[in-house]
């Protein structure tokens, strides 16, 4: 972990910056009138932008060793993603609900 | 497993394939599974969201803008926290304890300012199984639980950075624990990260 | 990359008995106590099937006593259908989160993998304290659910709603006993956090000289892999309890749909679905099983090696790849539980395919096995043949896998007791297996003594003939029909199976009296049996390079380096194995 | 005790097979139009896994036997090592995952993908605590709405229906027993009243959750005359074990006749 690579607090400013415009943003892509899976998908990209600025600046994993970002994300990643498996059974509910 | 075809008798202390000390590891995996919990709640609460035909969307500007606030709040939170972690690693004591009191600050106000929302929606009528607008209740109920839970991890933080604060500063801990601390607390910042738009803005009054 | 310093702990040995027995951070300590809760819990658990199966076989029997537990669940000692059904999900519940999962992960894990690793704790040892007090409270508020408004939930160990989530209204128990269920689970899953944690860090961190990860036991692997497996499966269980509890008790409906009518009136639930608690309990589920499993696994391959004298076919590598795979497939098939429940037809056949493919890395498991044992010097103690017989009944469970992994098969198989003898034989028996054949290993080193090979014997045979006696014919029973969770056989085409649910029950008796040899036996030794030398079994592994039982801080100051792998087994010279500690000889061996 | 271990394994193996092989306990005989798809691809499944079974007992009891602990004897690598093995192991199971899998779709598809014929007769079903009803639409061809409010098994409208207000509702038949003509393709609308319970008949090779808040169709054709029995398969609460309803498949004018006298009262 050579502490040496770490940036400087200006370069987290920015970052902040960064983050809170990202912010701004998603709420501006919340006001502007667009179909929902477009602005779902393109918020949850903002989210993910951002999350990952958090996780590899603000909480250093980019300056750890690539070990750790290399198992603990895609492992994370991969639970998140087989749970996605419940999407086509939601739809359905919606389609079978009795009160519809 | 990577040295042992180097030399099968080389005796060696093999290092953690991390390269964290125990603690950084440990927090780091806390946060693997937490991320999990957090992620299984958005989850069923989208699967619900997906599959209900009342959906609400009650979210007027002035909660979008006081979650704006809170999220700013947040994130400066953790920049405080860093800047507290790098005095932490100058070893300059009293500059880290001050930027762990604003850190402590700020996340003190962050869930004032959510208290308060919550106490003005509970003043409309909201309840955790009750919707006054008459969609699906599932809105109250995911609402309040998730930010109930993010909630809990802001305060528990808020606890654990104070602890930190004075045990570090009369020595018991060292300054690694300011680190690990900090982890934790970008973490609960992350979570709020997806919190924010899947609770507050895709509930927004627009659509 | 600075060198990450594996943390040193310098506690010397508590004094006192409450800290030394009780609030103790001595991982030995609490790897026995984790032993002792799931062996009280394993007697509970199975005194519970006894009092199942005399009803299943006589349903208006009267067992002397019956009443003291529950008056309203035995009027006149014969157990009420509810009260069976009580019971039932005790079993369950006890059996799969406190006997499966806590002794051979928690226990065995506990005492021996910081001694595998070769270091003198765990990375956090009073975090491993929190642990187990935490998994105790939680037994202790399951077993409270006895003594409750109408006794214990029965809704079965994976208390589905809309029978678990809308309190009294769906039957007894389900008032107050349910909502002591999720409290128990939810803290066991913080526990299991805690335990899973110090596991995985003391795995990575605190190897000792020259113990690369390579050179780690099969045993250590299995626990290391668990514990990443339950560190992100009991993550997803947490919340599930958490929206069940404010379901129950904060009137939300996550897993209540609008319309239902509960004692002729219309409930107050709406926007809920009771397939939610499915899939969100079935994605934790699935890694649970194999956290139940995968122990068994590697204590099985550990024990096997000193068994036969020689190293495992395809050394450690081929049984950590088969471990690792199934701790991913674990994550992808949850929906196999499913296939019926109204999950969407097309999942059912994503979720069918890997299903069947989990049958790969097994099957190569047991092949590995099975060609370890060809061409060996088996010596058969007790542990030998426990680990012989996990081989025939992981194997007699796993077939019936294939059957239950179709979807088209399922649909008549699904809910009969051939899922029951699948997931019996499978998980449940073939872990117990791996459980008694570790004891018989270990409990030298455990307690200082070395048990009884005649009575241990004794145990084996009557346990492992009594297992085919009681859970093969259950699947006779699930192909002509038979549904599980009945409390009593009256459809007509059940009633022509009640002889075989008596044969059953009777052996269950048997097979379940068995096991007080085990219990004397274990009791016997701790007290009366002969002193166990340093390496009673000739083995390899770190664990034996250390005085029975260990000193407080494993190996008495030593600094242990190993040289050579885990399974250094039938080689040439005086002795036939060559221990992880021993010196190299010369060069290119 | 390696030899009593291999005799053991073995006859465990060759009993438990015996028992299969001469059908002591097998399967209802099957009346439905699906069952020979699901009945094939079961007894496919039961040669290739039986095989697998009597196999994988058999070696290691042999094993056993052989391989004790004879002094002076020594140890023994697997012939080949483990390669050949694991690529035994990944090809023999790859096979017989490709070839059920493949094959076993078919029975899935036929009863869940494909939609009901479109003169398959729609019948209703209500599962609560504890018991079935079934509702026909009656002359009309239509079901009257849901009302869970109006639900009340004291007046025999188990579906909540409103006869007063809905045109749809007032010819509507509800009972107890299913019945189905023969041959004639059944379009079921499963719901639930309060838990989850499950519609299985064996001899249909038919079984199907009942979620309460959720319609769910099945479709089956009935190719046998006779009575059988529907059983809840999902544990529901105390009286589970005795949740049951009967199928009574009737020839189709013996059919038309009983339709004509519900309807008529």
């Amino acid at each position: 972990m050579s502490s040496e690579r770490e940036p400087s607090m200006k370069v987290y400013v920015g970052l902040w910056v960064v983050m809170i415009l990202i912010v701004a943003l998603e709420i501006l892509v919340t006001y502007r009138h667009m179909p929902t899976d477009l602005f779902v998908g393109l918020i949850l990209i903002l989210a993910f932008l951002e999350a990952g600025i958090g996780v590899m600046y603000f909480m250093h994993m980019k300056f750890e060793s690539p070990n750790l970002f290399w198992t603990l994300v895609p492992i994370t990643i991969f639970v998140l993603v087989m749970l996605d498996q419940i999407w086509p059974d939601a739809l359905r509910l919606a389609r079978m609900n009795l009160f519809r | 497993m990577s040295e042992s075809g180097a030399g099968a008798h080389a005796v060696i202390m093999e290092a953690s394939p991390f390269g964290l000390q125990s603690k950084k590891l440990v927090i780091w995996l806390f946060i693997a599974s937490d991320a999990i919990t957090f992620g299984a709640l958005l989850f069923g609460y989208s699967y619900l969201r997906l599959g209900s035909l009342d959906w609400s969307y009650p979210f007027e500007g002035s909660s979008i803008l006081n979650g704006f606030i809170m999220t700013v709040i947040l994130l400066t939170s953790s920049l405080t926290m860093l800047a507290a972690v790098m005095a932490a690693k100058r070893d300059n004591k009293g500059q880290c304890l001050r930027w762990i009191g604003f850190t402590i600050l700020l996340g003190t106000i962050f869930a004032v300012l959510h208290l308060r929302e919550w106490f003005h929606m509970f003043g409309e009528g909201w309840a955790l199984y009750k919707n006054p607008l008459g969609g699906s209740p599932i809105f109250a109920a995911g609402f309040f639980g998730i930010t109930g839970l993010h909630l809990l991890h802001v305060i528990s933080g808020v606890i654990a950075l104070s602890i930190l604060a004075i045990r570090y500063n009369n020595g018991a801990l060292d300054k690694t624990y300011v680190e690990t601390t900090g982890l934790y607390w970008h973490f609960v910042d992350l979570v709020w990260m997806f919190v924010f738009p899947i609770v507050y803005l895709m509930n927004a009054a627009v659509r | 990359m600075h060198d990450a310093q594996p943390a040193v702990h310098h506690h010397t040995a508590p004094e006192g008995f409450i800290r030394k027995y009780v609030f103790s951070v001595d991982h030995k300590v609490i790897g026995l106590q984790y032993y002792g809760l799931a062996l009280v819990a394993v007697f509970v658990g199975m005194v519970l099937s006894w009092l199942m199966r005399l009803h299943l076989g006589w349903a208006t029997l009267a067992i002397p006593g019956l009443h003291l537990l529950s008056s309203a669940g035995a009027p006149g000692n014969v157990m009420t259908p509810e009260y069976y059904l009580s019971l039932m999900t005790m079993h369950g519940t006890i059996m799969v989160f406190f006997v499966l999962t806590n002794a051979p992960l928690a226990g065995f894990g506990n005492y021996f993998l910081p001694i595998q690793v070769g270091a003198a704790d765990m990375a956090f040892p009073r975090m491993n304290m929190m642990s187990f007090w935490v998994t105790f409270t939680a037994f202790i508020v399951l077993m409270l659910s006895f003594f409750v408004g109408d006794g214990p939930p029965l809704s079965g160990w994976t208390a589905y709603a809309t029978l678990s989530s809308v309190g009294g209204a769906s039957g007894p128990g389900e008032a107050t006993g349910q909502t002591f269920w999720a409290i128990s689970i939810a803290l066991f899953c913080i526990g299991q956090l805690l335990g899973s944690l110090n596991f995985i860090s003391t795995t990575l961190d605190l190897r000792t000289k020259g113990m690369t990860l390579a050179r780690l036991p099969l045993s250590t692997w299995a626990w290391f892999v668990t514990s990443c497996i339950g560190l992100l499966a009991f993550a997803d269980l947490l919340p599930a309890c958490i929206l069940l509890i404010l379901d129950r008790s904060f009137g939300t409906s996550f897993f209540n749909p609008a319309g239902m009518v509960l004692n002729g009136e219309v409930a107050k639930y709406s926007g809920g679905s009771p397939l939610l608690w499915q899939h969100l309990f079935w994605f934790f589920g699935h890694p649970e099983v194999y956290i139940a499993i995968i122990p068994a696994f590697g204590i099985v391959s550990h024990i096997l090696a000193a068994s036969a004298r020689k190293p495992l076919l395809g050394g450690t590598r081929v049984l950590i790849g088969c471990m690792i795979a199934l701790a991913f497939l674990s994550y992808v098939v949850w929906g196999h539980h499913m296939f019926l429940s109204g999950l969407n037809p097309f999942s059912a056949i994503l979720f069918s395919v890997p299903t069947l493919i989990i049958t790969i890395p097994a099957t190569i498991a047991v092949l590995m096995w099975i060609g370890t044992v060809y061409g060996a010097r088996l010596r058969f103690n007790t542990a030998c043949l426990f680990c012989l017989g996990f081989i025939s009944v992981f194997v007699s469970g796993g077939i019936s896998g294939f059957f239950l992994a179709q979807p088209s098969i399922d649909i008549y198989l699904h809910a009969t007791y051939f899922v029951v003898a699948h997931f019996h034989f499978v998980m449940a028996v073939a872990a117990i297996f791996g459980i008694f054949a570790g004891t018989y290993f270990w409990m030298p080193k455990m307690i200082g003594r070395m048990m009884n090979e005649t009575l241990g014997k004794w145990h084996f045979w009557l346990t492992f003939v009594g297992v085919y006696c009681i859970f093969m014919p259950m699947h006779y029973l699930g192909l002509a029909g038979n549904v599980r969770r009945y409390a009593a056989f009256t459809d007509n085409f059940l009633v022509p199976l009640i002889p075989v649910h008596k044969f059953i029950t009777i052996a269950a008796l048997f097979t379940g009296a068995a096991q007080f040899i085990f219990l004397f036996n274990l009791f016997y030794t701790r007290f009366w049996g002969p002193k166990a030398p340093d390496n009673p079994w000739e083995a390899t592994s770190l664990e034996w390079s250390t005085t029975s039982p260990p000193p407080f801080d494993n190996f008495g100051g030593r600094q242990m380096v190993v040289n050579h792998g885990a399974y250094e087994y039938g080689v040439e010279g005086p002795k036939d194995y060559i221990m992880q500690t021993d010196p190299v000889k010369v060069a290119g061996d | 005790m390696g030899k009593a271990f291999g005799a053991v394994v073995s006859i465990i193996a060759l009993v438990s097979a015996y028992f299969i092989v001469v059908h002591r306990w097998w399967l209802p005989v099957d009346i439905s139009t699906t069952g020979p798809l699901i009945d094939h691809q079961f007894n496919e499944t039961m040669v290739e896994a039986g095989i697998l079974f009597i196999a994988a007992q058999l070696i290691l009891g042999l094993f056993c036997w052989q391989y004790g602990d004879k002094p002076g004897r020594r140890v023994k690598e697997f012939p080949g090592g483990p390669k050949p093995v694991v690529a035994f192991g990944v090809i023999i199971v790859g096979l017989e995952i490709l070839a059920l899998s493949l094959v076993g779709s078919k029975a899935w598809a036929a009863i869940y993908m494909t939609p009901a014929p479109s003169d398959a007769i729609h019948i209703d079903v209500q599962a609560e605590q504890f018991a079935f009803f079934f509702r026909y639409p009656g002359p009309d061809g239509k079901f009257g709405k849901i009302h869970p409010e109006l639900m009340n098994d004291g007046n025999g409208d188990y579906f909540g229906i409103d006869p007063m207000n809905d045109v749809a509702a007032r010819d509507d038949i509800m009972v107890g027993t299913l019945t189905i003509p023969v041959n004639k393709p059944i379009l079921l609308t499963l719901h639930s009243k309060d838990m989850i319970h499950d519609f299985y008949v064996p001899e249909l090779r038919i079984q199907q959750d009942i979620l309460p808040g959720l319609e769910i169709p099945i479709h089956f054709t009935a190719t046998k005359v006779g009575r059988y029995e529907i059983a809840c398969t999902q544990l529901c609460g105390l009286g589970h074990y005795e949740m049951r309803a009967f199928l009574e498949v009737l020839p189709q004018d013996k059919f038309d006749e009983w339709l004509k006298e519900q309807s008529g009262d």
